[in-house]
């Protein structure tokens, strides 16, 4: 069973995020959980949300404590939370930011780094910065729990329609090919 | 959102507001009235899309509040409709004048309880303090584990509820925040067969507002001597048999619908590895996931427990529970609400009156309220407490699992 | 009707039957009706005859009701039905052309026919009657021959007919053996004045004689008075008084003395049938004796609480007693007459010229009033006697101001 | 069997200026006020009539020999036919009312003719009359429209003597039909046995308690239902001014707002009278209720009542107007209004009802009471729809005092004058409000002119 926390703001789409890769997931034969975290969702305060995926069944509904792969989708709310609280071993980070590994701190446990300047490419496609599908893909290429083609299948059964969609398929696509993996081996050495 | 109704697969990713909107969906309902309340407000916005979409065929009532939403569907119902609704907390403590009444009337209509603990202090999280709260009052309640019996469920009440043998409202229960928000994979059964399984509806035989069978609904019954008081104790006598009957009518319909869609919920209670188990865990709704994967935890380390689920909780499966839970040496009942009469959890004490004929011992604890979450190592101390409780059977006191998370 | 049976059947078809089958058809719509007029005409009223004579009523605008009535409200109108006898226990009557018809109740309302007084002579010659409209067309069409009438009685169509054919230009006499015109409804006093007023208009009153016998003349006829005095005469009418046509009851068991004695629902002695108008004698209002009224407002009256009686209405009312009305216009003056001259004590009696008024009451109740020229309200009068209502209280303004004091009184107790 | 117009006779309104008997005198051509038709007859104390009442079994009609006299059956009159006429007096002695009397200078009898009132409005006597003492009334129309509609409620239903609140129920309730599901909350209405005990019903219609809370809601939700299967209904609400305008409240506004296909009849007798008589927000200011007694402290209700009419007007409805059993022809015609506008949309009646147990005045004279709330404007009678906005129904500006409605009363036998000065300054705010509402007066219709009259 892999455990994935989703880390945004509020208004950025971290809990649709969840549910899209939840579907990919399920189209694949996965069987998977999202769990948004709940409270009042002031737009631009600090959201989690939680998946689950396994090749068996999972019965329980609960927040997730020790996740296996951290994806956070907002440059900055990393100085709000800890995002990396409780991560397990050898833990996965994928993260949208403009800067550069080394300009990055990060737990001692993260093993694999995924970066993508989403923001830019937001910018880019959208005019603004709605980075969940391009951190989608970078999740993706990081992580290869899933393929980009359950992705896309996933966002077209989604509610975007005609431009909204052509803007996520092509989001999807470039956060796949603009993220750039890193493995962090001095980890494996301590 | 990313529900699709396709051929194949037959299956939707979607959370449990959206699967208790698709079962309402297939039941084919006539009439939803909605009032938007936390958790539950997706879910009657998903019903409002479908209508809009035309994907359900229904007639929504937007009201100005939950008083209101009961009212309209008792009015529907008396004319025939097959009527569906949703809410919690604060709207079902507002709904509670109609809501008292619509068993009296035997009116069969579903609605779902997205539950949430009550006030005060100010809470929009869940916990089942507000579903507890109406637990006399006559209708029948019954609580989900997870989306896919969410979705089952919720069809199948409708059967339950209009059975001329029970002829009762139907409560269906679901955890706000952890189904009411969880999203997975649900099995979507044929609409057609869906239909095939409910029947003809038939929901005003017994008593009607049409001017085609005029009659009075509910005069004034009872009174100081006279035949009165002896007709309503008629009336509340055949009520309290439709709401027994409604247990065999509930296995009947659980069995029925595994034989047609092959999926087998247990209708009133589940026992768990129960087998050989010396300690049991009684759970109701979501927790009960974390709890099994507890219960497998406990057993690798070789503990022998076992897990009692209640699904049907009005009318309460008491001569099930009891059956269950006989071989074991203790009993630890996990509640996801309180009885402030009691100082402990309302299942608790139904569980102790199932038991009341062995000497079982048992206890209450109490989790998951305001939105906490209750893990598996919550549960890992739950069975340590029974263990405890099994070996010097003495009374303990109530478990507040959440209290210094 | 079905079979020549019906529910109800009605002999006459003047106000009592009119009446009785009004009150019949408001309680019981379906039930069949029918009714028997003796003549050929629609219903009409003797007491328009005197106008037929004079011109005043054309003899096609007196009917009563018109024929669609009788449609309209599924009465059969059977003209030129005179009754023959009655079978009571076989509840049929008989025709006098051999007819018959069964009925379920019968309510006899055949009037009254004029006397013809035993005078020698009288068998001998022409004379005309007053009782059908054959007879007021007859007498109309001898006017214009007529130069010199004689009128036998001084009752209310003696008088009628005297001063229409007097308005014709023709010499009029009227012979009566009583000394008073009208005897009856006004006291000797008011009739002075009346037959002062028919001095003034050329009409000769012989008063107090009686006819000793006739003759035919070339001109007509010659009465010989009791005096010896004679009267020639090219018109004879004999107005001396009607009796109750009843001669159809022999064998029917149905109880007579001057007409056929009823109860206070108008029954007879014979279950369900009923009699009302000139020919019933139903109880007087004063002493309860059985009279035979003549009075057109009492047979309104008894042929409605006939009807209603017969047809079961739980609303009819028992008959409360005749008391003696009229209302006299004569050469523009009006003469009204409502109640007993007799049955009290007079408390007014006052005169001048043409106009008179007199009250008479008893206990502080009113029992009578006349009046010549001085109006007041004889339907309001006739309820204050008929209620008995105690006047005591404003008797002094009664008597001053008897209109004004009757109708408040009439306002404030009928409201 | 018709019912007919006829002329109404108040002897408490009369003073005996006798401008009636000119006005007849001259429009029939008369002498002069001893040949009028109509006679006021001054007695010690008050004044008397003798005049036509054109019976429906007339007398004079059944004596006269001449076939001079017959009863119109279109109008009701009792017609006089000169050419028949033989002057024989004997139609004055079937007359118990002085109805018909000779005519010295016109040489025969005359009698009340009604002046034609189909063409001339109303009767020339009744337009002279100043203090309405005579009036013209035409509500006969009823009867003979709705005269041969059943009576949905059972017989025998158990109001207090002389309930208004049962007469407006069977009214209402006949007119509508029988393709009708009737709502009563608890209150009144269903106390009288409309929905019955024990297993027994008081209506003939499919009837029910609501709760006193979700009128408006339980009817939405039949009505809707049977809208959707094509079916035509009328979803009826018989509801008191407590569950009307207190607790019942919210629905009522939720479904005004979403224009459910209602009528909804508000019965408003100011207060819980049912329950022992206690205030609710339409009762008004200075009535004596079981929770506004009066004592030492307490005179009666200290705050005004709540102007339901006009927040439904604000609603927005399809159809809202006021009215009162003292005016039935104009309660009947908004009825009809109301009905109509139930098809389309919600409409809202609201009927004051006095109640002759609660507001404590002898039960013969409920209609009286009715009569005096409109007359002194207490109760305007208006209608509204969103098309025409409101109009009044009967004018504001011939108001009686306020005293003559206030000392009909018991609820108000202990009022101050200072108090007094309160009700009349709101209820001149109240005509104002509604005047300025009604905005320029319009052109009087003729039902509006019969209500007048």
């Amino acid at each position: 069973m892999i455990e994935l926390r989703i880390h945004g703001r509020g208004g950025q789409g971290a809990v649709l995020a969840g549910n899209i890769l939840a579907s990919a997931l399920a189209h694949e034969g996965k069987h998977v959980v999202a769990i948004p975290s709940f409270g009042f969702e002031r737009r631009g305060a600090p959201v989690a949300s939680f998946l689950r995926f396994d090749e068996k069944e999972i019965r329980q509904f609960t927040n997730i404590y020790a996740p296996d792969c951290l994806l956070c989708i907002d440059p900055t709310v990393g100085r709000a939370v800890n995002i990396f609280d409780g991560i397990k071993d050898d833990a996965i980070w994928v993260q949208t930011t403009a800067k550069s590994l080394p300009e990055l701190q990060f737990s001692e446990k993260i093993a694999t780094v995924g970066l993508c300047d989403a923001v830019a490419i937001a910018r880019d496609i959208y005019g603004r910065s709605i980075t969940n599908t391009i951190m989608l893909g970078a999740l993706a290429r990081t992580t290869g729990y899933v393929s980009l083609a359950a992705l896309r299948a996933a966002i077209e059964e989604s509610a975007f329609r005609d431009a909204g969609l052509k803007q996520n398929l092509d989001a999807l696509e470039r956060g796949y090919q603009e993220t750039v993996v890193h493995n962090i081996e001095r980890r494996a050495a301590a | 959102m990313n529900a699709v109704l396709q051929p194949k697969p037959n299956y939707i990713v979607c959370d449990g507001n959206e699967a208790a909107a698709w079962a309402v969906s297939l039941a084919q309902v006539d009439m939803v009235a909605v009032y938007p309340i936390t958790p539950q407000s997706s879910l009657v916005e998903y019903l409002a899309k479908f209508i809009a979409d035309g994907r359900l065929g229904a007639e929504i009532v937007d009201v100005e509040g939950e008083h209101s939403v009961l009212s309209v569907l008792q009015g529907a119902t008396l004319a025939g409709a097959r009527t569906y609704t949703a809410s919690c907390g604060p709207g079902l403590a507002f709904m509670f004048e109609p809501y008292m009444r619509t068993p009296g009337m035997r009116l069969p209509m579903v609605m779902t309880i997205v539950t949430r603990d009550t006030l005060t202090p100010q809470s929009v999280w869940g916990g089942h303090q507000d579903a507890m709260s109406v637990r006399e009052v006559g209708w029948i309640q019954i609580y989900c584990e997870n989306l896919q019996e969410i979705l089952d469920t919720t069809i199948m009440a409708y059967r339950i509820a209009e059975h001329h043998d029970v002829m009762l409202p139907v409560n269906v229960c679901h955890d706000g925040n952890y189904l009411s928000f969880a999203t997975g994979r649900v099995e979507l059964p044929d609409a057609a067969e869906v239909a095939a399984f409910l029947g003809q509806r038939d929901v005003n035989w017994h008593v009607a507002l049409d001017p085609d069978r005029p009659m009075a609904v509910d005069p004034l019954t009872g009174g100081a001597g006279g035949p009165g008081p002896a007709l309503f104790v008629r009336y509340r006598k055949g009520q309290c048999q439709g709401m027994q009957n409604s247990l065999a009518v509930i296995e009947e319909v659980h069995a029925d619908w595994a034989r047609r869609f092959g999926r087998h919920h247990a209708p009133l209670v589940e026992a768990y590895r129960m087998d050989d188990a010396e300690l049991a865990l009684v759970t109701l709704g979501s927790m009960t996931g974390a709890a099994k994967d507890a219960v497998d935890e406990a057993r690798a380390r070789g503990q022998k427990v076992g897990l009692a689920k209640v699904k049907t909780y009005r009318p309460f499966p008491a001569k099930k529970l009891a059956e269950i839970l006989a071989p074991v040496k203790a009993v630890a009942v996990v509640d996801r609400s309180v009885s402030f009469g009691w100082n402990c959890g309302p299942l608790y004490q139904d569980t102790l009156a199932a038991l009341q004929a062995s000497n079982i011992p048992a206890m209450s604890c109490i989790g998951g309220l305001a939105g906490a979450d209750i893990t598996i190592t919550h549960f890992a101390r739950v069975i340590e407490a029974c263990a405890e409780l099994a070996e010097k059977r003495s009374p303990v006191d109530t478990l507040w699992l959440n209290e210094h998370d | 009707m079905n079979e020549n049976r019906v529910d109800y059947l009605v002999a006459g078809a003047s106000h009592a039957a009119l009446s009785a089958l009004a009150a019949i058809r408001m309680h019981d719509p379906a039930g069949s009706l029918a009714v028997l007029a003796r003549e050929g005409h629609l219903p009409y009223s003797p007491t328009v005859l005197p106008y037929v004579v004079s011109g005043r009523s054309a003899p096609d605008r007196v009917a009563l009701k018109p024929a669609e009535y009788f449609a309209r409200n599924n009465i059969a109108f059977l003209a030129k039905h005179a009754l023959q006898s009655i079978d009571a226990c076989a509840k049929r009557v008989h025709f006098a052309d051999g007819g018959t018809m069964a009925y379920g109740k019968l309510l006899l309302a055949t009037g009254a026919t004029p006397i013809i007084p035993p005078i020698p002579g009288l068998k001998e010659v022409k004379f005309h009657v007053l009782r059908t409209l054959d007879d007021a067309m007859a007498l109309h069409a001898a006017l214009p021959r007529t130069r010199a009438a004689v009128v036998l009685g001084a009752g209310l169509i003696g008088m009628h007919a005297a001063e229409n054919l007097a308005k014709t230009g023709a010499a009029v006499t009227v012979v009566e053996m009583q000394p008073q015109v009208l005897p009856g409804y006004f006291d000797s006093e008011a009739a002075g004045i009346i037959a002062s007023v028919f001095a003034d208009n050329g009409v000769r009153l012989l008063l107090g004689h009686k006819v000793e016998k006739l003759a035919n003349s070339a001109a007509g006829c010659t009465l010989t008075l009791a005096d010896g005095s004679t009267l020639d005469a090219d018109l004879l009418l004999v107005a001396t008084g009607v009796a109750p046509v009843i001669d159809y009851l022999a064998g029917s068991g149905v109880a007579t003395e001057r007409g056929i004695l009823v109860d206070t629902s108008m029954q007879s002695s014979v279950a369900d049938i009923y009699a009302a108008g000139d020919v019933a004698q139903a109880q007087g209002f004063y002493d309860g004796r059985p009279l035979v009224g003549g009075i057109l407002p009492d047979a309104v009256e008894q042929g409605r609480i006939a009807g209603m009686a017969m047809a079961g209405d739980p609303a009819a009312p028992a008959y409360p007693g005749s008391v003696p009305l009229n209302t006299y216009a004569f050469f523009g003056q009006q003469a009204l007459s409502v109640g007993s001259q007799s049955a009290g004590e007079v408390v007014l009696q006052e005169s001048s010229g043409r106009e008179y008024l007199k009250i008479v009451m008893q206990d502080g109740r009113l029992t009578g009033i006349f009046g010549i020229n001085r109006p007041f309200d004889a339907g309001i009068m006739w309820q204050l006697i008929l209620r008995r209502t105690d006047l005591s209280a404003v008797r002094e303004q009664f008597i001053t101001e008897p209109q004004k004091t009757a109708r408040q009184l009439m306002s404030k107790l009928w409201r | 069997m018709s019912a007919y117009a006829t002329i109404a006779f108040k002897p408490d309104r009369c003073n005996g200026c006798n401008e009636c008997m000119s006005a007849c005198a001259a429009v029939k051509g008369s002498a002069g006020q001893i040949d009028s038709r109509i006679q006021i007859v001054a007695a010690n104390d008050s004044f008397e009539l003798a005049m036509c009442r054109q019976c429906g079994d007339p007398k004079c009609v059944a004596v006269c020999p001449a076939a001079a006299l017959a009863k119109n059956e279109g109008s009701g009159v009792i017609s006089w036919d000169g050419g028949k006429c033989v002057n024989c007096l004997l139609c004055t002695v079937g007359c118990a009312y002085g109805g018909i009397v000779h005519n010295a200078a016109a040489g025969h009898v005359v009698k009340c003719d009604m002046c034609d009132a189909a063409v001339a409005g109303a009767p020339a006597c009744v337009k002279a009359c100043d203090q309405g003492a005579l009036q013209f009334i035409t509500s006969a129309r009823i009867y003979n429209e709705v005269g041969d509609l059943e009576d949905l409620f059972v017989p025998g239903l158990s109001g207090c003597q002389g309930c208004n609140t049962e007469l407006i129920m069977r009214h209402a309730l006949r007119r509508v039909g029988p393709e009708t599901v009737l709502a009563t909350p608890p209150g009144c209405i269903p106390g009288m046995g409309a929905v019955g005990y024990n297993g027994l019903t008081g209506t003939k219609v499919p009837v029910f308690h609501p709760l006193l809370t979700n009128t408006a809601s339980m009817l939405t939700g039949i009505k809707r239902h049977y809208k959707r299967q094509g079916r035509e209904m009328t979803a009826m609400a018989l509801a008191g001014d407590g569950g009307t305008s207190d607790v019942g409240f919210q629905s009522l506004s939720g479904a005004a707002e979403r224009g459910e296909e209602i009528l909804f009849i508000c019965v408003d007798n100011e207060g819980y009278m049912n329950t022992g008589m206690q205030r609710s927000s339409c009762t008004p200011y200075g009535a004596w209720t079981s929770t506004t007694p009066v004592g030492e402290r307490g005179q009666g209700k200290s705050q005004d009542a709540k102007n339901m009419p006009v927040l439904m007007m604000m609603h927005n409805c399809a159809y809202v107007a006021t009215a009162s059993t003292g005016f039935m022809e104009d309660l009947y015609a908004k009825l009809d209004h109301a009905i109509a506008a139930s098809k389309h949309g919600f409409a809202y009646l609201h009927i004051y009802s006095p109640c002759t147990t609660g507001w404590r005045f002898p039960s013969q004279d409920n209609i009286e009471v009715a009569r005096k709330a409109v007359e002194t404007n207490f109760v305007m009678l208006w209608e509204f729809t969103p098309e025409a906005g409101l109009t009044l129904s009967r004018p504001l500006d011939q108001a009686r005092p306020l005293t003559e409605y206030l000392k009909a009363q018991g609820k108000y036998r202990h009022l101050s004058a200072e108090q007094i000065v309160h009700i009349e300054a709101s209820l001149a705010k109240n005509v104002a409000f509604i005047e300025k509402l009604a905005g320029p007066r319009k052109p009087a219709t003729a039902q509006q002119a019969a209500v007048r009259a």
